[in-house]
């Protein structure tokens, strides 16, 4: 059939064509195949076409005009459709980009990830208090500022977060040693100047390399802790 | 208009052939007199640019006359224009007065011409619209068209001030956490008055205050609110006559009881707590 | 740009040709056509197609490549969409939705509304020499094919009516000077009632921006002229 198909398709492609030449009763299945709201099979093609056309033939002439288009015929659960073809995919979606705030949430986890890092969730909610939500986290892993960079050396070896590069360009960062410390935030009046004698503010790093206390990440680590949907520490039993 | 058929022969206009087909007419199938003109107009088979309005008048009154006879009841529209069409007819044949204001009886019936053509024309084109390929009638579009995927790129938006703020306040905020924590262990007045009223139920005898305060102390840093609070509840039930308190002297130990019933004896001489 | 679509369609379909020569451009145009509900204008084409491409060329050469074929590209409303070759109708029957059918009256004034538009109610009924029931007009306005377009500035400032872009797409017309008879309409001078025969007649136009006698359609007056289907286009240029 095949053959045929391509015997055909060479007469109506290559040859010196008569468009009149073209057996009408492509059209008339073009034209079915197209309007339908559904795929047809061939029984249902039959019905509408006028008696003793080959449909078998015919179709696969079709589906071998149309294989080079834009536009294929395939069959599906052996029923025919025009559908866009498999290489032009990319033309079928339209990207956009939408502008999100960050919640507050995120934004101070994010702070304390700059800060404290290489820092553990379990770690970020003993600083801020709170439970962090998973959704937090996977909104910050999903804006690219933070990522997953080692496994601290404790009992479940939980994820240790850092900032990336990206988030250094984000807050017009030369580099993580220009985030304010201590004086400069009570400076700015962003801290209370009256804070008791203990409370410190780290000087933060991004060096990659890792401390002491952390290990190199495994394979699957990064793809389990960037997957939006998957809980980065779920592992972790903390 | 009442919905019947009619049928009835048309009066004889002298251009009609006498062979002429009687006018069935559906009274209530004609859009308006304008429409029962055009109808009408067609009988005579000329082009309307040529049509005799004269002749058109006697067909259309002949019509009016017909439809009154058998009692039809008919629109004020279709009255109006068979007075015109009288009036046009009445100005046609008679000679033009010679200064006569407004249209001449020949631009009354060139405008009365003029309308029916348009209206032909109009209709013509409606037809021609009507019969051209209509969207899912004759031609349809994509039976089954694909929609197109949207996909969304978030873009964050956080400045190094949000940042900062987040994390000045959310640190500070830790800091001062623990003495709001401490606030909120002072004994009330009037969690004090309670237990002290349930403890002179217990005691009929002198009772010493801070021994009994001591099993509210779990923390020893309530002791001073709790012993704050107690011995103010403490004075104003002295004040209202319920209990009795004493101390031998400053710091010492306070004791207290419930007041018994008020003899002469007892007010001369309270017996005291023994030490 | 005819003679340019039919030397290409001859490139194409004459020559002995490579498939892989047909240009990209034609299967991109292709399967955005195929796969748009709406028929798609030559900015939304170019939008997503890539730099540098001739969407007018490429959309003339499609148009020649479609033309014997059971669908044809055609243009509606100054769009472009693919639809089943009008000669198959009877093939179509079945596809066919119930379709609306229109009053005698309605049908009428739809044509004056088109040929005369913008007009009003009274120009309707000087026209037709009767008075519109409220219905019909309702009847018009629900097809989404009519709509109110503005105010005349006469006494009463009465709505007037013009088409819409569906009125366009569900009678095949690429703009409204393919109107049916149009020409000859013109012709006889009977086109435009207010003036005496013999002047110029001033062409039907679905331009929304409104006529020197024409002002503004206030708030409530489309919900006033009962109109489900109102063109998007309703606050343009207004």
């Amino acid at each position: 059939m095949a053959s045929l198909a391509e015997k055909r398709k060479a007469d109506v492609e290559e040859g010196p064509v008569d468009p009149r030449a073209r057996p009408e009763e492509l059209r008339l299945l073009e034209a079915l195949l197209f309007a339908s709201s559904e795929p047809l099979d061939q029984t249902a093609l039959a019905k509408r076409m006028p008696d003793g056309v080959d449909i078998k033939a015919a179709l696969a002439q079709l589906q071998a005009e149309y294989a080079s288009r834009g536009v294929n015929l395939v069959r599906v659960a052996n029923k025919w459709t025009f559908r866009t073809a498999g290489d032009l995919s990319w033309l079928m979606t339209r990207e956009s980009t939408e502008t999100r705030r960050l919640s507050r949430a995120a934004i101070e986890m994010l702070a304390i990830i700059a800060y404290h890092q290489p820092v553990t969730r379990a770690e970020i909610e003993e600083i801020r208090g709170v439970i962090t939500s998973k959704g937090t986290l996977d909104v910050l892993l999903e804006t690219g500022w933070i990522r997953p960079r080692g496994r601290r050396k404790t009992p479940g070896r939980p994820l240790t977060f850092g900032t990336t590069e990206a988030f250094l360009s984000q807050f017009s960062l030369e580099a993580l040693s220009d985030l304010p410390g201590l004086e400069e935030l009570k400076g700015t009046g962003l801290l209370d100047s009256r804070l008791p004698s203990g409370f410190s503010v780290p000087a933060p790093s991004d060096d990659p390399a890792l401390r002491d206390d952390e290990e190199p990440l495994e394979i699957g680590d990064l793809e389990l802790a960037l997957a939006p949907a998957v809980e980065p520490e779920k592992d972790d039993g903390n | 208009m009442s919905a019947e058929i009619l049928s009835f022969e048309t009066g004889r206009p002298a251009d009609f052939a006498a062979d002429e087909p009687a006018l069935v007419v559906d009274v209530e199938g004609y859009e308006g007199p304008l429409d029962l003109l055009l109808a009408l107009a067609r009988q005579q088979k000329v082009d309307l640019a040529r049509i005799s309005i004269l002749a058109l008048a006697d067909q259309y009154l002949v019509f009016i006359e017909a439809a009154r006879k058998i009692r039809l009841e008919l629109a004020a529209d279709y009255l109006v224009m068979a007075a015109w069409l009288a009036f046009l007819k009445s100005r046609l044949l008679l000679p033009e007065p010679p200064n006569a204001d407004g249209p001449s009886a020949e631009e009354m019936a060139t405008a009365l011409a003029n309308r029916l053509r348009r209206l032909e024309a109009i209709r013509e084109a409606s037809n021609r619209l009507m019969n051209r390929p209509q969207l899912q009638r004759d031609i349809f579009p994509r039976g089954e068209p694909e929609s197109i995927a949207e996909i969304r790129h978030p873009r964050f938006t956080a400045t190094l001030f949000d940042l900062l703020t987040a994390y000045a306040a959310q640190r500070q905020q830790r800091v001062l956490a623990s003495v709001h924590l401490a606030k909120r262990t002072v004994w009330s007045l009037t969690e004090a008055r309670a237990s002290l009223e349930r403890l002179v139920g217990m005691a009929e005898d002198w009772s010493r205050l801070d021994e009994y305060l001591i099993n509210y102390v779990v923390d020893p840093s309530q002791k001073a609110t709790v012993f704050a609070s107690s011995f103010a509840a403490a004075l104003e039930m002295v004040r209202e006559g319920a209990v009795e308190l004493h101390q031998k002297q400053a710091f010492a130990p306070l004791y207290f009881r419930k007041r018994p019933p008020q003899t002469f004896d007892a007010m001369a001489a309270p017996d005291l707590p023994v030490e």
